[in-house]
């Protein structure tokens, strides 16, 4: 630890330092966990549009094969983790704090697991930059951490912008899990190569890898793996909640802050999560997309702490019963880990691709009671990693004026949950948070449905406008033409009777 | 279906309960400290303040329906009716308690929507109230008279004395040191000449003087205040602000002028800084959430209460300068809110 | 004293012509809230707020005789938007969680007589005679004037289904 | 009729000068230390408003709106100086009880508010009630006010009343007990007892039209 | 008269509003100077009155037939300006009051000192203060018979060292939790007798002014 990260750990204010619960499964070797008897595959399982099925119910499908295409610029891939029988597209429950279901792709194993022909690659660090950011679209990668953003999205990040370094995310500051710190000490290599492969995607000179001290493991085996290649770098992180946040990590890597609602390719950087580099390694030397991920199966309540691999569309009470079950009551199943996961309304939603953990958390890990009042002891405002005030915008968005707390920051707010974590009155700031962001994006919303519907409404009048013109030019142009008609018919009546009169003047009534 | 429940799901396990029980905790060793000096009456009136604390706080959550007897739980009330009696002339008769009791809790507290709404410090509004109407009663100080030294009255006589705000006998009232160099210089007496004829007492720290309970024991209050900062239950940055606001203005004014100025060691000890700058200015509820704020805040109120104490009519200013900063406490907010992460932004290299 | 009365009377003449010339110089012509109000309301003249059409509403908000939160359609970003315009503060908690509404045709007694896409204020119900009818979701106001005017009572208000997209996270409980 | 009736309602307690307006505040707080001295107060501005609402609404006709406050100023300013003079010369004793007060009358925005927003408006008989109705419902607020703060605070009630109202009055003045909280005649005194009277007007209005509401469920 | 009509068109003019102002400005001043006029005697007569009744509380009723009022003498104290009444009885001097004033906690405090030939205080009363309530208002005769201490005391009863509150040493009570104001009654008081002792001679050489 040099010089240089003393003064940087001595400036850092914010932060909280909760209960690692890290060494349930720290010491436990990633496991391959066998195929369940289903697999649910939501067509919505990273951030952007839905895929759309290309297969229909019915069909049988091979390992690897696409089930689901990509739909618009943001969006990703879904494969088959295995071969089997599409039996049902339709809605099932899907991990969202809802507990709402939506569309899903379900799959029976067949137990051939027979693959598709997969294009595997001897020297990937020869290909464009083009061509690896499509080769990892088309294996289906997201953001492996959690935010499942899609990682061939974030590597064009390089086109808009000269980005000069990618910042490897290790820092897994969410207590319990420890999938990432397995991942780096058991494939250290496929991380490296990982990294090197989307910094050549990203045109970035320099990898910075930051681990946080706690896994000192991790960053020899890291270390080891960098050793022959120069542009990549291990930093030590400090241990603290939320150090792996790409804002914090940015800042205390690089020095340098993102600009508030703006891309951290704005400043030259780009994060990627540890196991999202190794899954890019795998796919473009095997040619294999992402079907399965590895996860930390973890909380008091499991009979068996574990790190799995397990295949995606997997449910979660399958893996809790492949871990033994659980052994006291369990108050939570949260999916992700404490501090920013979501409670899973039940246990028969299956892992997705940005699953990082299953926790069964008992009550006392669990935390929560009723809130009381706001003492200002404000403990939240110090904890902050932006700078907020958590006490003040709640307060705000209690009294009915989510858009007073915007002026505090509140589209700022990153929900890492570390002021609800250390409040002394237990008032669910993130809950707030989250509520008021859902509010604002509701009153947006309807402000532009409000607005297409006015113009709906203007030219409903509009036609409605014309229609009446229109009918009263036609009735107009009619009358016209019947009293033209009548004329002409008078003229002619009058004409005929004129010739009638010359041809026989001597008829009389 | 179950209801949402919000990330996220850990909690470091603190409460509002917590805090104010660790508060009381560090209060305790300067409290028995001053029931041993001021005996009985310190006792029986620490009881009644306390004790109307809390029936106050029962009947307010009551009537304005914010809840039962177990938000009393959370022991705000008793810490603000504890505050409240350390600082009270010790002998004070009992409706000085209750009235006193009345104001923090149901005026200046629940009339602005209760625990955590409050701008004012409850106890200082009412400590102030008491002293702004009952001029008389709050200047009675008595000396010390130890329990089991024969001096003071046992518990029954005190108890009367407290229920019928018996006269205290001539022998034992005293004056405390700040309002003793206060009369003198209204006389024309400066404290070269004043300061010698209080006693040695005066500033040694242990309080063998006479005064509220949280003006005399001074290093116990210090050793409290420095536990709650240990426990993180308040912040370095208001005591230290608040004395260094009130010390070093003294020690200038003392070096320049000592015949008209108190040195800064009996600014310290003879009047309540210590109980203010670690019990009272701290007040969460009433104080900046900002670190800069709570520096600042702190150094006015020290200076405050200097200026107060050296230039006003009353002898001591810590509770008006509490007041007067706490109604500064939005601007300073307000003023001093940290920056947000990305605004604002700094381009150049931190390191 | 004559004196002291007539020096004032002469400042007063001046003081006077001074006012009067200020008047004039600085009139004013107050806004004209109602048809600026007017042009902020969706103007579907739906009638859900129980005024007399989107003018009838504005001319009310402008009198300050209806709340800003008086139109369903144009929901809380209408409200905020109203209550800055007016000055007042607004409470969207006191919009109640009113639950959105949209059309729906029942398909099954539909008899196709194109009553209701004539009614529509935002020609949100689609189809011809004859025909079955369909509710373009995303144009439908959930007035409720399709409803009214069926004669078979085949349009119904029903609830907007709840999806990932439009889920958002109650108000937490507060003890 | 209902006309009156609305009037005086208005004045004594919906639109209130003090408890409903918030005007006034200048002599609701410096003069209500006793509420002697309050009923004085309230009975001189209610004479200052009664005839400065008829005056103003007789000459409402003749005012141009662009001169018009100066106009109210100089009616009300000129009545005050008046009541200030014949107080002076014929009631002394009362002068010198409220003396200093009474030159505050001026400013009191309560009179200027009622002959800009009603006098200028209305017809004379209608304008003079409201000066009434106004005038009594700023004296009744003012010896309430003064009631409670001379009660807690010296423990008296009505002191001095006989020098105000004459020696016939001296049954009002009442000795409760010695000594009070001095806080209360000072000036905080004020702010408090009228906060505590505007809460309590407040929830009787609340608890009013909670009862409506029930009764009109009920019904 | 103007009809109505007209007035409709006449009250947008700029003269128009000016001629009212002015017209307003006119009658209002021309009342209050009348009312002036009306009051000012009754005025002077009451405030006459005031001064007689406080000299009155400080004089023995049958030590003058003089009116003390008129028979005023400007005086000062130091850098105090006192009003001196001189009683009389068939024309030769039996009393002063010397009207004067003390810095008290609360600001000025106003005192009338009745002495008599003998340079004896005959009374003491306070005309105005600012006192704390409940605490220095008790030199208020209404509040407390405090002031009436003074009364037969002499520059020698007490001795000289004496004429100060309990307190300092002193022979008056003070009044608990106030020092301030007493004090400065006290300090007053024996300034005036002073006063007495000093310039009494000249007073009464001068002739009353007729």
């Amino acid at each position: 630890m040099g010089f240089r990260d003393l003064i940087a750990d001595f400036k850092l204010q914010w932060g909280v330092h909760p209960d690692g619960h890290k060494s349930l499964t720290s010491e436990r070797p990633i496991e391959s966990m066998p195929l369940p008897e289903r697999l649910v595959l939501p067509l919505a399982q990273h951030i952007g549009a839905p895929a759309r099925p290309v297969v229909a119910p019915g069909e049988r499908v091979l390992r690897g094969q696409r089930l689901a295409e990509p739909v618009g610029m943001v969006s990703s891939a879904v494969h088959a983790p295995t071969s089997g029988r599409i039996a049902d597209i339709g809605d099932y429950p899907v991990p969202h704090p809802s507990g709402l279901a939506a569309a899903a792709l379900v799959l029976l194993p067949d137990g051939l697991d027979e693959p598709v022909a997969f294009e595997p690659c001897e020297d990937p660090h020869s290909l464009e930059a083009d061509e690896i950011a499509r080769r990892v679209a088309a294996g289906g990668v997201v953001g492996l951490g959690g935010a499942t953003f899609p990682a061939a999205v974030k590597l064009g990040l390089g086109k808009r912008n000269p980005v000069h370094t990618l910042l490897l995310n290790g820092g897994e500051c969410e207590p319990y899990l420890s999938c990432d710190d397995r991942t780096m000490r058991e494939r250290p290599q496929a991380v490296v190569d990982g990294a090197r492969l989307m910094a050549r995607a990203l045109g970035a000179q320099a990898v910075v890898i930051g681990i946080e001290r706690n896994k000192p493991a991790a960053i020899a085996a890291v270390q080891l793996a960098a050793s022959g290649h120069p542009e990549v770098s291990v930093r030590a992180l400090p241990v603290r909640y939320p150090m792996g946040s790409e804002k914090q990590l940015v800042a205390y890597l690089t020095g340098v802050e993102v600009p508030a609602g703006g891309l951290s390719a704005e400043v030259g950087v780009v994060v990627h999560n540890v196991g999202t580099a190794a899954e890019v390694s795998r796919v473009l030397r095997t040619g294999e997309p992402l079907t399965h991920r590895a996860l930390t199966v973890s909380g008091a309540a499991i009979s068996r702490p574990a790190n799995l691999r397990v295949a995606i569309g997997t449910s979660v009470a399958d893996i809790i019963a492949h871990c033994g079950g659980v052994r006291r009551d369990v108050a939570r199943y949260v999916m992700g880990g404490p501090m920013m996961g979501m409670l899973l309304p039940g246990t028969d939603v299956p892992v997705v691709k940005g699953s990082s953990g299953v926790l069964s958390l008992t009550s006392e890990e669990a935390g929560g009671g009723s809130a009381s009042a706001c003492i200002r002891c404000a403990r939240c405002a110090g904890v902050c990693p932006i700078g907020l005030q958590p006490f003040e915008m709640a307060a705000r968005i209690r009294a009915g004026r989510a858009e007073a707390a915007v002026d505090l920051g509140l589209k700022d707010c990153i929900g890492c949950g570390s002021c609800a974590y250390t409040c002394p009155a237990k008032i669910p700031l993130s809950h707030y948070f989250s509520y008021a962001k859902g509010s604002l994006a509701a009153a947006e919303r309807s402000r532009l449905k409000n607005e297409s519907i006015k113009k709906l409404t203007a030219a409903r009048s509009e036609r409605l406008a014309r229609e009446a013109r229109e009918k009263a030019e036609a009735a107009a142009r009619r009358k016209a033409e019947r009293e033209a008609a009548k004329r002409r018919a008078a003229e002619a009546a009058a004409g005929e009777a004129a010739e009638e009169r010359r041809e026989v003047p001597q008829v009389s009534a | 279906m179950t209801t949402p429940v919000h990330a996220p799901h850990a909690h470091d396990g603190g409460s509002v309960g917590r805090v104010m029980r660790l508060v009381m905790l560090a209060l305790l060793p300067v409290t028995l400290w001053g029931f041993y000096l001021f005996g009985w009456p310190a006792i029986w009136l620490w009881l009644i303040t306390v004790g109307s604390a809390m029936l106050f706080e029962l009947v307010c959550l009551r009537v304005s329906g914010r809840g039962g007897p177990t938000i009393l739980r959370d022991g705000s009330a008793a810490l603000a009716g504890w505050l409240l009696a350390l600082t009270l002339p010790p002998w004070s008769p009992w409706w000085i308690a209750v009235i006193g009791s009345f104001v923090a809790i149901c005026i200046a507290k629940h009339a602005y929507g209760g625990l955590g709404q409050n701008p004012f410090n409850p106890a200082m509004v009412a400590r102030v109230a008491l002293l702004i109407s009952f001029p008389l009663e709050m200047t009675q100080w008595v000396a010390p008279a130890p329990l089991f030294s024969g001096t003071g009255p046992d518990a029954i006589e005190a108890l009367e004395r407290l229920l019928f705000s018996s006269p205290i006998p001539d022998a034992l009232t005293s004056a405390t040191l700040l309002g003793h160099v206060k009369t003198e210089a209204s006389r024309g007496v400066d404290l070269l000449a004043s300061v010698p004829s209080f006693g040695a007492a005066a500033a040694d720290g242990i309080g063998r003087h006479a005064g509220s309970i949280g003006e005399t024991g001074s290093w116990l209050i210090l050793a409290g205040g420095l536990f709650l900062i240990s426990r993180r239950v308040i912040g370095w940055h208001v005591p230290v602000a608040v004395l260094a606001g009130l010390c070093v203005p003294a020690m200038l004014a003392h070096g320049l002028d000592p015949a008209h100025h108190l040195s800064a060691r009996h600014h310290l000890f003879a009047g309540a800084a210590m109980l203010g700058a670690f019990f009272i200015a701290t007040d969460l509820v009433t104080s900046p959430a900002t670190v800069t704020g709570r520096l600042l805040y702190g150094l006015a109120i020290g200076f405050l209460s200097w200026v107060i104490r050296s230039f006003a009519g009353f002898p001591e200013g810590f509770a008006f300068a509490v007041l007067l900063m706490n109604a500064c406490v939005p601007i300073i907010d307000r003023f001093t809110r940290p920056r947000i992460y990305g605004h604002g932004a700094t381009d150049g290299r931190a390191a | 004293m004559l004196i002291a009365v007539t020096s004032l009377t002469l400042i007063a003449t001046c003081l006077g012509l001074i006012l009067g010339i200020a008047a004039r110089r600085f009139h004013v012509e107050p806004p004209e809230l109602v048809s600026e109000l007017e042009a902020m309301l969706p103007g579907s003249q739906c009638g859900q707020c129980g005024f007399p059409g989107c003018n009838g509403a504005a001319e009310a908000l402008a009198d300050g005789l209806a709340p800003v939160t008086l139109c369903p359609p144009g929901g809380p970003a209408l409200a905020l938007a109203l209550a800055d315009k007016l000055g007042v503060q607004v409470e969207l908690g006191a919009m109640g969680e009113r639950e959105p509404t949209i059309a729906a045709v029942r398909e099954d007694i539909c008899i196709g007589c194109t009553k209701c896409f004539k009614e529509c204020p935002t020609d949100a119900i689609h189809g011809a005679m004859k025909q079955m009818h369909s509710v373009m979701k995303e144009a439908c106001t959930g007035c409720g004037k399709c409803a009214e005017i069926c004669p078979t009572e085949a349009v119904t208000l029903v609830p907007v289904a709840a999806t990932l997209g439009n889920w958002r996270w109650r108000e937490p409980a507060f003890a | 009729m209902s006309d009156y009736r609305k009037i005086l309602r208005d004045g004594l307690w919906d639109n209130n000068m003090i408890a409903g307006q918030l005007l006034a505040m200048c002599p609701a707080m410096a003069v209500t230390a006793s509420a002697t001295n309050g009923l004085g107060m309230g009975l001189a501005t209610t004479a200052v408003l009664v005839a400065s609402n008829t005056l103003v609404s007789s000459v409402r006709h003749l005012v141009p709106s662009a001169v018009r406050i100066p106009i109210f100023i100089v009616l009300i300013a000129s009545l005050v100086t008046l009541v200030d003079l014949s107080l002076n010369a014929w009631l002394h004793e009362l002068y010198k009880v409220l003396g200093l007060f009474i030159a505050l009358i001026v400013v009191n925005c309560g009179i200027l508010g009622r002959a800009e927003s009603f006098a200028s408006k209305s017809k004379l008989a209608h304008s003079a009630v409201d000066g009434l109705a106004m005038g009594i419902g700023f004296t009744l607020m003012m010896v309430a006010i003064g009631a409670v703060r001379e009660v807690l605070g010296s423990g008296t009630l009505f002191a001095q009343a006989s020098l105000l109202l004459g020696p016939a009055f001296a049954f009002l003045e009442l000795k409760l007990f010695d000594g009070g909280a001095l806080l209360m005649v000072l000036p905080p005194g004020g702010f408090l007892v009228l906060g505590g009277l505007l809460a309590a007007k407040r929830a009787l209005e609340a608890g009013r039209q909670r009862r409506g509401v029930v009764v009109a469920q009920s019904a | 008269m103007i009809g109505n009509h007209s007035l409709e068109r006449l009250r947008p003019t700029i003269p128009f509003q000016a001629a009212m102002l002015a017209l307003t400005v006119m009658l209002a001043s021309a009342a209050l100077g009348l009312a002036d006029r009306a009051t000012r005697q009754p005025i002077a007569d009451a405030v006459a009155a005031d001064t007689r009744t406080s000299l009155a509380q400080v004089l023995p009723t049958d030590s003058y037939d003089n009116d003390p009022t008129d028979d005023v003498i400007d005086a000062r104290d130091g850098d105090v300006p006192v009003a001196v009444h001189v009683a009389r009885k068939g024309g030769v001097p039996t009393a002063v009051v010397i009207a004067t004033r003390a810095r008290g906690y609360g600001g000025e405090i106003g005192l009338v000192v009745g002495i008599s030939r003998g340079e004896r205080v005959l009374g003491v009363r306070i005309t105005r203060h600012a006192e704390t309530p409940g605490l220095g208002d008790k030199i208020e005769i209404a509040k407390s018979d405090w002031v009436t201490s003074f009364a037969g005391r002499h520059l020698a009863d007490p001795e000289p060292a004496k004429w100060a509150v309990r307190k300092d040493g002193g022979a008056f009570d003070q009044f608990a939790g106030a020092t301030i104001t007493p004090r400065a009654v006290v300090a007053a008081v024996k300034r005036s007798l002073e006063l007495y002792r000093r310039e009494h001679a000249t007073w009464f050489a001068l002739r009353k002014p007729s």
